[in-house]
């Protein structure tokens, strides 16, 4: 354990408390929660583009995202996880996005699939009008997956990357 | 013969309950997992997947994780709900359960609570789960919430007709509103052999009473995104999650008591005997989940007041009429 | 073939319209004409009866070569193909009368045409943005919208 | 047609608006759906579309033909076979290029195995929305053994590119005509497992016939196409009316139905599947040997100066390519006509008077791809 200095005798409470720490430590309930967390990620349906037809087949028979806890689809923002955004998001989406993305409850992931969602993919160019080039420039991404569209392997393998990502305890977005 | 219940191991009643409602919640919790792990492994194997393999052995793991991440989760309440009916929805919801579950005989010897007029109460109190979702799909104030909500009240009359009397034929033969004597009496000949018809109407109603599928119109994913439960989050959520499939219980047991003679069967001890029917059940409910499409609005309500109660209606008259001869 | 007689002496009736004679196989169409604005419902209604379809409808921005707009219905029939494109010179900032009253898919299609290329549709019931995000107040599809792809690469270093 | 900017006026308090979409679980991508309802019932309603656009159409006046061939596919990723084969047709009829007989007989091929895996998709996503969760998961798994089928000659599962200006980028290989050939073997068996678990369940009748009918007469006043058309009766198809490619050398019947409701155009999407088996069984047959390229392509793709129109039959229906050439390499405009532009206009006219639960089953059965509906 570090030697903390003892605090000035003016100090205000505020101060003493911050330089304290907290009084009581939630580690351990949060890091057991974590690990809960980690292992049940249910996705929001929705899908934006070519990118969704492939999460369709990552939840399918062959690729089947519920062999992680990942198989259980909920088609309301309140009730999921992780946000996969599975296509191009058009300027008229975005602002739908960013409300969906509000709706969910934190802690909350967002996996941003296809390079349509990483920087605009192949409708990036000079001039371009119609899309918002990269989900970041809208709300907070974790794991982002290249590929035009990736495929059913590299989601799950996204989902995989996303579970060690909770489970090393990183803050989440709020 | 009569059973043992908490009043004879405690004396006293006050602690008979407590001990009652942490026993019955334990049960619950227990059950509510390992039906929800079932259910992802039943569907998974009927379309060609495996269902959840990674958590645990067998996925066995996942209802418990899945769990925990709900408990972890942030609970909103979003600024347009009206508060009071929104946060007292989950709890209307879940209540009547726990008091449900405490009435059903398990084994021959085992009962929780041994009322007389067990029967009349069971079905009183399992109208009063739609109440709750009435108050979930108001208090939202959103309108596939509200639209879920009034289908489910629609929904939970018109199915409790059939339902309450496919359940008062059993009554007329054994004379007895008291679970543990119907089954009592079930001894050698169950019930489904008697009364097939009553039978089938009450897993019929019970299915649509659970708002199972292919009768799951006020969730209807497809239709109203999650119907009355659209806008809870976490637990909340969970919670309504929970009663959906303690409600599923609870439908399977009454049917076994009912129709399947209970505890009755041979070699195995009674509460295995007990637990395999309603398993079993539920194994039936969840095949008709995954293998059926589901049914329009108005084509339920049709099938319930124009086909399940007319019968219902002539099989108890035929009953009667039998009863009285024999 | 009663039925095509019939229909090319009724758009011979149209005064304004100009037929190309026999027009190219890689063209695809059976008939290409050229029409002035305030024929193009006269004509809509001569397709209409003889039982065709609108089949496209889009804008080209032709500002540059001859300070126009061109208007380009195309119409065709069930069963075998009698594609025939009916082409309507606007001037720049200047509206074509709609066809919405006379074919459901006009309706969505002039919106388009307008989102896309600034053309206005007279009559058109709800002649409102289809495609772009709301409160858009660009025309893309004309040719001075953006950059030019050369500029672009000397901008993107390329 | 009365528009639906309007606020319900004080008096009419048992009616409301409700907004589906753009994410919905059953608008099939970034549709938006405003409907008046009383009740459950539809008083009118709005399709409200360009959530999925991507500006394809100002992309093609930006870089030349060559550099535009990956955006077809993307246009409509589930039909993306026919399109990107159909784009390359449409330049190489404009350009005048020759294709080799083999190359014209794999363009066929897959051009049919992307129609089924298409009409597979539709199908499970069908009866997703009807609630039927299991027959989806069945298709995706026929889906996959097609999937894997094209994804060996061309390199993707989905988005593919696998045409070129004068043929195809690579031959095809032994194990892909052996895994054709018993692609469509076993899947005739499947066919009819699916017959047994949908076509014959009560619920999914019920839930289909009559519903969603489309009167004749919207065929012509909307330009409908596709199997939606052929449900009304009317055997309509590109592939034969103006054959392009070689589709004039095969045998195959264009399967219609009269009653133009939700289940007619289920039943002629299953038929329709039968029919491209047939196909891809006459090309396996006949399939030449020789080169998958033309031998001269010009190095510079410059249509002449001039306008060109070019019509395929994607799984939705008649999908066109209007071109203009100013004789630069650079396309001067290229609009596409997608039919699901035309067939979801028809919304307005269809879904009024029908229940809520309707209006998802009869979205589904039209089939509708958003991004090739925004472009």
């Amino acid at each position: 354990m570090k030697e903390t200095p003892p605090p000035p005798a003016n100090a205000t409470t505020e101060e003493l408390l911050t330089q304290l720490g907290p009084l009581v430590h939630l580690d351990v309930l949060e890091n057991l929660l974590n690990q809960a967390r980690a292992r049940s990620l249910w996705p929001l349906t929705f899908g934006l583009a070519c990118c969704a037809i492939e999460m369709m087949a990552a939840g399918a028979s062959r690729f089947d995202m519920d062999r992680f806890g990942s198989g259980v689809f909920r088609p309301s923002a309140r009730q999921a996880d992780v946000m996969i955004l599975a296509g191009t998001i058009s300027r008229k989406m975005g602002p739908v996005v960013k409300a969906l993305w509000d709706q969910m409850p934190s802690p909350k992931w967002a996996i941003a699939m296809g390079g349509c969602t990483i920087d605009g993919g192949p409708f990036k160019y000079p001039g371009q009008y119609a899309i918002v080039e990269g989900a970041d420039k809208i709300i907070p991404v974790d794991v982002y997956i290249p590929g035009c569209p990736p495929r059913p392997e590299a989601l799950i393998n996204g989902l995989l990357m996303l579970e060690q990502k909770i489970k090393a305890g990183k803050k989440f977005h709020v | 013969m009569t059973p043992r219940t908490f009043n004879d191991i405690f004396g006293n009643p006050y602690l008979a309950v407590l001990a009652a409602t942490t026993v019955i919640m334990g049960y619950l919790t227990v059950n509510a997992l390992m039906i929800i792990w079932m259910e992802r492994k039943v569907a998974a194997r009927m379309q060609r997947r495996l269902g959840p393999t990674e958590r645990g052995k067998f996925g066995l793991l996942q209802s418990i994780y899945d769990m925990g991440k709900l408990i972890g989760k942030e609970l909103i309440t979003p600024t347009h709900v009206n508060k009071g009916l929104y946060l007292a929805a989950p709890v209307l919801v879940f209540a009547p359960v726990l008091a449900l579950c405490s009435l059903i005989p398990v084994s021959q010897s085992w009962v929780f609570h041994d009322y007389d007029i067990a029967l009349v109460l069971l079905l009183a109190f399992s109208g009063l789960a739609v109440i709750g979702i009435f108050s979930a799909g108001w208090g939202s104030n959103n309108k596939y919430s509200l639209m879920g909500a009034v289908r489910s009240v629609s929904q939970t009359i018109a199915y409790e007709i059939p339902l309450i009397l496919s359940a008062l034929a059993v009554v007329m033969m054994a004379k007895e509103l008291n679970l543990y004597q119907i089954v009592a009496k079930q001894e050698g000949l169950w019930n489904i052999v008697l009364q097939p018809v009553a039978a089938v109407i009450f897993l019929i109603s019970a299915t649509a009473e659970t708002n199972r599928a292919p009768f799951d119109i006020p969730e209807a994913e497809s239709e109203l995104i999650g119907g009355f439960h659209t806008e809870y989050s976490g637990m909340r959520f969970g919670l309504f999650f929970f009663a959906e499939y303690s409600n599923m219980i609870i439908a399977c047991s009454l049917a076994t008591v009912l129709f399947l003679g209970g505890w009755h069967g041979p070699l195995l001890p009674g509460i295995l005997w007990f637990f395999i029917k309603v398993y079993a059940l539920i194994f039936v409910m969840m095949w008709f989940r995954w293998t059926f499409p589901r049914i329009r609005f108005d084509q339920l309500l049709s099938f319930s007041w124009l086909v399940l109660t007319p019968i219902a209606i002539a099989n108890l008259f035929v009953t009667a009429v039998v009863s009285k001869l024999v | 073939m009663s039925e095509a007689s019939g229909l090319a002496a009724a758009l011979a009736g149209i005064a304004s319209l100009k037929t190309a004679e026999a027009p190219d196989a890689k063209s695809g169409c059976q008939g290409l004409h050229t029409v002035g604005r305030e024929a193009i419902v006269e004509v809509g209604r001569v397709f209409r009866e003889a039982g065709y379809m609108l089949e496209m409808l889009t804008a080209l921005d032709m500002r540059a070569a001859e300070q126009a707009m061109h208007v380009v219905y195309q119409f065709n029939r069930f069963g075998a193909p009698d594609r025939h494109r009916v082409r309507v010179v606007v001037p720049a900032g200047e509206a074509v009368p709609s066809l919405a009253d006379l074919f459901g898919s006009a309706n969505w299609y002039e919106r388009e045409a307008f989102d896309m290329l600034g053309v206005r549709f007279d009559g058109h019931p709800y002649l409102v943005r289809i495609l772009t995000e709301e409160g858009a107040d660009y025309h893309p599809l004309l040719k001075d919208f953006g950059v030019a792809p050369a500029a672009a690469e000397e901008a993107a270093g390329g | 047609m009365a528009e639906l900017i309007q606020i319900a006026s004080d008096e009419d308090r048992d009616t409301f608006y409700l907004n589906m979409g753009p994410q919905h679980p059953s608008t099939h991508g970034v549709l938006r759906l405003r409907l008046h309802l009383k009740g459950e019932r539809i008083l009118s309603a709005e399709p409200i579309i360009g959530y999925s656009h991507r500006a394809h159409e100002k992309m093609a006046e930006n870089r030349n033909y060559i550099q535009f061939l990956p955006n077809p596919s993307r246009v409509d990723y589930l039909s993306g076979m026919i399109y990107s084969i159909g784009y390359c047709q449409a330049i190489e009829k404009a350009i005048g290029l020759e294709v080799p007989e083999r190359a014209e007989y794999i363009r066929v091929i897959c051009n049919e195995l992307n129609r089924i895996s298409s009409h597979l998709l539709w199908f499970g996503t069908f009866l997703l929305d009807l609630g039927g969760v299991t027959p989806f998961l069945y298709c995706f798994d026929d889906r996959e053994k097609i999937l894997d089928l094209l994804d060996l000659v061309s390199g993707s599962r989905l988005t593919y590119c696998y045409g070129r200006f004068g043929g195809l980028v690579n031959d095809v290989t032994d194990d892909f005509l052996e895994g054709t050939a018993r692609f469509c073997t076993a899947f005739r068996e499947r066919l009819r497992e699916y017959d047994r678990l949908v076509t014959q369940n009560v619920i999914f009748r019920n839930r289909t016939i009559g519903v969603g009918v489309m009167r004749p007469e919207l065929a012509q006043q909307f330009g409908i196409t596709g199997p939606c058309l052929r449900a009304m009766g009317m055997a309509r198809d590109v592939r034969r009316d103006e054959p392009y490619g070689i589709y004039d050398r095969f045998e195959f019947d264009i399967p219609t139905r009269t009653a133009s409701d939700c289940f007619d155009r289920y039943l002629v999407r299953i038929a329709e599947m039968e029919q491209s088996m047939r196909i891809v069984e006459q090309a396996l047959a006949k399939l030449p040997d020789g080169p998958i390229m033309a031998k001269k392509i010009p190095r510079k793709i410059a249509p002449a100066k001039g306008e060109y129109y070019f019509a395929v039959e994607s799984a939705r229906g008649h999908f066109g390519m209007f071109i203009v050439s100013d004789g630069s390499e650079i396309p001067y405009r290229i609009h596409l006509r997608t039919p699901s532009f035309a067939n979801l206009s028809t919304m307005r006219t269809v879904l009024p008077g029908t229940l809520l639960a309707d209006t998802v089953s009869i979205l589904g059965s039209i089939d509708i791809v958003l991004p090739e509906i925004d472009r």
